[in-house]
């Protein structure tokens, strides 16, 4: 059966990347194939976008979507400023960053806060598990108050809320969605993509290895029990994704691998994102509750973004050619006179 | 090695072509599918066994899903660094099992996973097949927890083959197990179904024995980064600011669980540390800092990335003369490079890091032992000294078990260096936070809270006068820049001295440090045996170097340094030692060969010793 | 006529620093003598109390009060880490930090956030003039939008809000006022250094040197207007402090140096500083309008600090003895054992 | 220099005594207080006279209130490096005045403010009082704008005194004032206050003169970093990130200021340059290299402290091979050092920044000519060989006034390097981004955007083999770090060679860099005349070095190596490399000895000769 072709005529394998590394049942991974779902059906030309990351099993993920674009694994929570470089040097293509919450909002919270106020246009992942995955299970800055390591640390630091830090810092697109939600966030993720200036999306991607409620007596905890001691996490056990569906306005409890449920709730269909006091409150109504509200919260359309700010030339900076870039013979001469 | 005449096919090899206590054998795995434990268990026995051992696993740069290994290497010599040849072959990786089998020399065993068939690839090998999934099924009635046990399978068909020790076996495993009765039972269960499977099913064909020794006794196993941490508690440290790194983040991590069992107040179950899991390590080095000036005992440790992110704090530290004391774990590359190999990459950048003139003292532990002794070293010099001090560990040092010494309980005070209190200021009359009283450069210092009208001072980098105010005058700043210089050169003879761990026949010396340490003991011996090379061998310890390293390299014609680096960076650093304090023979320098290894795995002593002879037959 | 004595019988001089090496007339003067009238007030002990600052004019300034207390001047940006350490390594002292809103806003948001986040018992006071003055006038983060540089450079960036992104990142303690109102001024000091946990002041501090609006006409401009052309501002005239004294409720408009003027509204006297929620919102109604509030916004004086949450022994640990830091032998023989 | 025969209170010296254009002059005034205008009037007209000349502000970390020092030095021999002794002293600030005449030799001359009453201080000077504030109250009827024309009082009187040629004088003060027309009358009219006043009551006293030449036809006179903007500009920048820091503020601001004058697009008024104020050097570094791997030529400039927090961001160009071009407007010590004074101590920290194994292209300008066109070599170099170059330029050099060739007009088109296009990808038929196609370890490029199945790859640190993929292979490893190895050393021959400033008697030879280079030549002459030691001059312009390098040093038997930091960086880079390639005599690197100046000012000519000749003397 061939694949079925978008409006520029390529198939959902000419978005995929090579195979995944993470482990099974991350949520990252739903997320690589939901970028892959968006950029096949917005049909966007893979050349013409780049992907770029920090450092974080969130920050490999652009290897395993869209190969036939260019991708920049740079530095651990500096990945903005790579990415406004990139589009200052080719305001022509269209970048997606994929970051990770300890990416973002630890070590990575300054350059954060500076590209939401440039308004970049970059869609701007967060995929957001509330621990450091990649060295093994620290919690990062948005991990919940209260919540407990395995060695018994407990984080008594509220996390930071990033939509809102994003809102306060001046993003002009802002959601929140989760990774197992199909629909919704092929949806957010489309919208992004077609949005001109910075469209900062927190998905909540569960990682199934480190996220875990010791509490919870259930599946993973119970494989858990029978495990080793080692120093590091030893056994990974293989994990299906999970998948959400639920409507607008609606609640629903998604049961994770570790048996902890987490309540998501969906903004209503008439919610106005264009507020920005209002997408404020609404988050500051939410913070540190139990539920995960998720949708667009936050949306300036028309605010004009940083590269357009710089009043460039059309063309790709990068690729001006010399006698555009380079002043004639004359403008020295003029110049040399001047210091004589 | 006479492999040529073994008859894979045939029974067991006559008693003098079996390899006693002298192999190495690796388990190919998956990252993530559980082999660790079983991994450990058997180190563990070998060690209670008595025979000298080390375990080194090289994992990627991934949590679940990509090809990992783990080596075992025993032997009966103590030679425990990396040896490139594997005896015996665990072969569980469907994915590297053509690769890892093809790497193999001839009569090397292979132990693999039935359905994979490996058997048919060679014919110079020793093959065992074991039906992994029907044992474990036999075993486990559970289905979810058969993958959790399965691996502990090949520990008892290994306990067969190589003649390990049951009854050892069964106590290291529930040692291992010892939280977890029930999941020894089932663990245990898995290793008899293994043991009892080879005793029917598996001849014994192949070269590798294991005889009890008696080399271990009073020993321990220990990974370096429990090690360091352990000296980090014991030298009273106080303050940590931490951000998580590969190869690091098990030294914090070993350090909170060992501060939380040992720290409390008995009486009040409060804390006499704090730890901080910072946002960065620029915050991490800011932490160690401002504790440093307060007066605790503060330290962070990172790898190479996190060491460019702290310059300009460390060199903030040498000039405001802040102690502090900083673990560098090294790693390969940058941050995507390969976090999960190792390296001695980053020892020039330690020396003189951050901006402008600058010299640190770098401390450079070359077993798991001084991965402790150093830490404790490390406090007392950053306080005596009031400086930054590194302390260089690696990969291979600091995530690998090693066997050492116990470790010996500090004797003596804590070296708190030149603190006045408000008695000292007293005592003293003038007090000035950068002059240099007793000719040795270092000055004295007080401590925020000091309740004295003359203690406080105001802290800046280098634009003060030795009354510690503001100045531009040259004069004070060369005067400063000249006792910083000064105290460096008193740090010379107060780091650890280098070892001289061989006396050679005097024509050719080898200087190595760090993991290099045991690959070059065993690389000693192979000139020794196989080449009638007698080299001598000096192991630094610290930066600055001082007498004793300018004594050894005047003392033998060609003098090889072995590191882990492709720069030559330790080579360079003595050559600049030579020939910034002349003196002796003119030729020094050029006395100095360079031996270096830069894959990412520990050096071993083959490759050693191949380049040093491939030098040898040099001009 | 000797000096007025303080409950503990020091006078203000004992409070005071070195000479100032600021401009005339610069807003960071005048906060420097609000901290010294405030801690004289409060009675503090000078040895108690330690000074830390980043870099740039407004770090500069703690060698200008408390000279009686120890300070550090560490390096752009990064101080909230080192007033970290330091208090970790002793509880016992206050601690006054001292940044501008280069150092704070610009380079240093990432620790600023985390810092909050952290709910460290730390006074910390932007000294914010919306320019970065020791190196000549560039903008920061908290420059308004659509100012413009002598150079002709206008800033196209929306001001960072230092009090709502405070909040949002959780400090117990959020104020804004400005140098020249003594009155409020010190009374915002005085509560800061009374409170247990981050107290974080945003303080307009004019820059009379380079925070000028070219299209002024009035007393600075006029005397630019006769500046030679140098690359560097050359020549920096004499001005008086500022000062304004307004009440509760009331709107003033103070005239800057440059001509230029600045509308305070002050909080109400019942405003419920306590309501986070209504504090945000408060904020974000204000955000890039023609006034600037005043007052304590926020204010959580229950939430635990940081170095409560710690669970430390009383003492400072720095100086703890020996033997209540190094365990004792038969420790180091129970590990060996278990290491056996 | 017979001083001692002067009668400072009688009439003008005899021309014999006299100092015709070959004197010092130094204003003393106070930051802030608006004596820059005058400083570069006075600079101006003395350069429009013909005379050789130079300007050196000597300022503190302040805006206003501390104390300034401007010196002029005019030469007619070009001797433009600092001179230590001031002829002439111009003090008007109170705080320092009583300091600053007690540090001058016998003989110099004192202007001063008449109520300071300096004239009783010493004997041995001689004095010139001039009423600054009745002088000013008279021209200038607004008190307001007194105290900004009070020090054009000045430059009238020093016309007087040295003989300045007035017509020149108006013509760079109307010059000065250009736009403002009315400001420019007011500053006149102090100037002939000052003349008038002088003229009458000032008898010429001193021996400091002036007289016209003709040394400065066609020469334009320039900061070194204008220059270096302007080589940016030239250079066809198209991406700067920046972060302001002195003494580099300078750089990207003029740099600003040109782009927006001649990069806009005539047509459509729209920008060919993106230029970002960034939160911080690590967003600058990020931006930088973001855009260089885009294709852009990119750039930021900063100073160490900067450099510091590069580290991460600049190891990461190394491997993962972006150009981008590194401005170290090189200062002294950390944050809280002295930022306002000049230093060369970033040198070996830039030539191996960042964790793991690193080497760097530097360029060292020694001139404010060689900011512009090394500024433009740099683009090309960063681009074809795909990696940071760093220009390691410092504050004496940058932000000091320096007479200089016209600039030269870049021939050539940019030099881009090994891009492929798709037409390129078409024809050479397999891309690998990391395969040594060529021999000279410099690989191949593809631009993102490239329309090209071929062309897209995935750009990290080191951990990938030669076609981009991700790789944790010991061979793939090695093969990597070895071509990075022979890249670098392709550099050798392709940056700019050092250059042979003065060939010697064979027995001493000297080797300096960057902002050192008019003090030495004026050390060279002095040894040469004074002690009749006529030493070699080789002036290195770059890292890596190459073989004139070794040849320069083969051929003395003494080789002096200058530089002003205090640990002798350049002096080790260059033992480095000696003893790294061994061959021809083997006592080179002892042949080396260090000449250091590390006070925070610019080096002089005295210091270096003194330096040397005083090793001269030990065997
Ligand atoms: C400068 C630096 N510090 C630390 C690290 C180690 N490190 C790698 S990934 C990571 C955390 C990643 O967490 P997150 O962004 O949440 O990604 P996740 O793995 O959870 O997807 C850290 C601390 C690094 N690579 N570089
Ligand atoms: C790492 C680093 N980058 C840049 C500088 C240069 N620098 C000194 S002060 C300053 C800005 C200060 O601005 P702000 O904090 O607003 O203080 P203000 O001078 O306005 O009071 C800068 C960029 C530095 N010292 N260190
Ligand atoms: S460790 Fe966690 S975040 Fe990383 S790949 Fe596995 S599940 Fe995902
Ligand atoms: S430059 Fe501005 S901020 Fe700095 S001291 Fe002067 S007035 Fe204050
Ligand atoms: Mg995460
Ligand atoms: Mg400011």
């Amino acid at each position: 059966m061939p694949d079925r072709l978008n409006h520029i005529g390529l198939a959902p394998a000419d978005y995929r990347g090579s195979k995944t590394t993470l482990c099974a049942g991350c949520g990252h991974n739903a997320i690589s194939e939901r970028i892959i779902d968006a950029c096949f059906e917005l049909g966007l030309q893979p050349h013409r976008v780049v992907k770029l990351s920090g450092i974080g099993c969130s920050s490999k993920s652009p290897a395993y979507f869209l190969s036939r674009s260019f991708g920049f694994n740079s530095v651990h929570g500096r990945m903005p400023s790579v990415a406004t470089g990139a589009l200052l040097a080719n305001r022509t293509l269209r970048a997606i960053g994929v970051s990770g919450d300890g990416d973002t909002a630890s070590i990575g919270i300054g350059q954060f806060i500076h590209l939401m106020r440039r308004n970049l246009p970059l869609v701007y992942i967060v995929e957001d598990n509330g621990v450091y995955g990649l060295t093994k299970g620290q919690f990062s800055a948005t991990a919940d108050e209260g919540q407990k390591l395995k060695s018994g640390v407990v984080n008594q630091l509220p996390a930071l809320d990033l939509c809102a830090m994003a809102i306060e810092s001046g993003a002009t697109f802002v959601a929140r969605s989760f990774s197992g939600d199909k629909r919704q966030l092929t949806q957010v993720l489309k919208a992004a993509l077609s949005h001109q200036g910075v469209a900062m999306l927190d998905i909540i991607s569960p990682c199934v290895t480190f996220n875990d409620q010791p509490e919870s007596t259930k599946s993973y905890q119970y494989v858990k029990q029978h495990e080793s001691p080692v120093h590091d996490v030893d056994f990974i056990p293989y994990f299906n994704d999970i998948t959400v569906d639920y409507e607008p306005g609606a609640v629903t409890d998604v049961r994770l691998h570790d048996g902890s449920h987490l309540r998501l709730r969906k903004l209503d269909r008439d919610y106005d994102p264009t507020d920005r006091r209002s997408a404020l409150g609404l988050l500051s109504n939410a913070h540190g509750g139990e539920e995960v509200l998720t949708g667009v919260f936050y949306l300036a359309p028309e605010k004009p973004d940083f590269l357009a700010g710089l009043n460039l030339v059309p063309e790709p900076l990068a690729t001006l050619p010399d006698d555009r870039v380079r002043p004639p013979q004359s403008v020295l001469e003029r110049i040399n006179a001047s210091l004589a | 090695m006479a492999t040529a005449d073994l008859d894979v096919r045939r029974g067991a090899p006559a008693p003098k072509d079996r390899l006693v206590n002298d192999f190495s054998l690796q388990v190919a795995t998956v990252n993530g599918s559980g082999s660790q434990s079983s991994n450990l268990v058997l180190l563990r026995t070998i060690f209670q066994m008595g025979i000298p051992v080390s375990g080194k696993n090289l994992f990627p740069s991934n949590i679940a899903g990509l090809p990992t290994w783990y080596t075992i290497r025993a032997n009966k010599n103590h030679y425990v660094g990396r040896k490139k040849e594997v005896d015996f072959l665990v072969a569980l990786n469907a994915e590297t099992a053509r690769d890892d089998v093809a790497a193999l020399e001839p009569g090397a065993a292979v132990l693999y996973d039935e359905p994979l068939r490996l058997d048919a690839l060679r014919s110079d090998l020793v093959f065992y097949a074991v039906p992994f999934d029907r044992l474990v099924a036999a075993v486990c009635p559970e289905a979810k927890l058969r993958k959790l046990v399965r691996n502990m399978i090949y520990d008892g068909v290994l306990a067969h083959l190589l003649h390990l020790d049951l009854a050892q076996l069964e106590n290291a495993l529930r040692r291992h197990f010892r939280k977890k009765p029930k999941a020894a039972d089932l663990n245990w269960a898995a290793v008899q179904a293994g043991y009892e499977y080879a005793s029917q099913h598996l001849p014994k064909r192949d070269r590798c024995w294991l005889e009890p020794m008696q080399e271990n006794a009073g020993k321990i196993i220990i990974e370096g980064n429990a090690a360091a941490a352990l000296g980090c508690l014991f030298a009273g440290v106080t303050v940590v600011g931490w951000y998580p790194i590969t190869p690091s983040s098990s030294l914090c991590e070993y350090l909170i669980s060992y501060l939380r069992a040992y720290r409390l107040d008995p009486a009040t179950g409060q804390a006499t540390y704090a730890v901080v899991q910072a946002e960065d390590e620029l915050a991490s080095a800011g932490i160690v800092l401002g504790a440093g000036w307060m007066g605790a005992r503060s330290m962070t440790s990172t790898s190479g990335p996190g060491i460019s992110l702290m310059s300009e704090f460390i060199g903030l530290g040498y000039y405001a003369e802040i102690p502090g004391v900083f673990f560098d774990v090294q790693r390969v590359g940058p941050s995507t490079g390969m976090p999960t190999r190792t390296a001695q990459g980053d020892v020039a950048f330690a020396a003189t890091l951050g901006h402008g003139d600058a010299r640190h003292i770098v401390l450079l532990p070359g077993t798991a032992g001084e991965c402790y002794t150093l830490a404790l070293a490390a406090f007392d010099l950053a306080e005596e000294f009031q400086t930054p001090v590194f302390v260089l560990s690696d990969l291979d040092l600091a995530m690998n078990h090693w066997i050492a010494d116990p470790l010996p309980y500090p004797n003596g005070p804590l070296r708190r260096g030149k603190v006045l209190d408000a008695a000292g200021l007293e005592r003293i009359g003038e007090f000035a936070r950068y002059r240099d009283v007793d000719g040795d450069g270092i000055p004295y210092r007080t401590l925020p809270g000091t309740d004295h009208p003359a203690a406080p001072y105001f802290t800046r980098g280098s634009g003060h006068n030795d009354r510690a105010l503001y100045s531009e005058k040259p004069q004070e700043y060369v005067a400063n820049m000249d006792r910083l210089g000064r105290k460096f050169d008193t740090a010379r003879a107060r780091v650890p001295a280098p070892v001289l761990e061989r006396d050679g026949a005097g024509e050719v010396g080898v200087i190595a440090f760090g993991s290099s340490h045991f690959a070059t003991l065993e690389s000693l011996d192979q000139l020794a045996r196989q080449s009638g090379l007698h080299a001598a061998y000096l192991r630094l310890r610290a930066f600055p170097f001082n007498q004793q390293l300018r004594d050894f390299v005047a003392r033998h014609r060609r003098v090889y340094v072995v590191e882990q680096n492709r720069d030559a960076q330790m080579l360079d650093l003595i050559r600049l030692e030579l020939a910034a304090n002349p003196g002796g023979p003119a030729d020094l320098v050029s006395r100095l060969r360079s031996v270096r290894h830069y894959d990412g795995l520990p050096v071993d002593a083959r490759s050693l010793s191949d380049e040093i002879l491939r030098q040898e037959a040099q001009p």
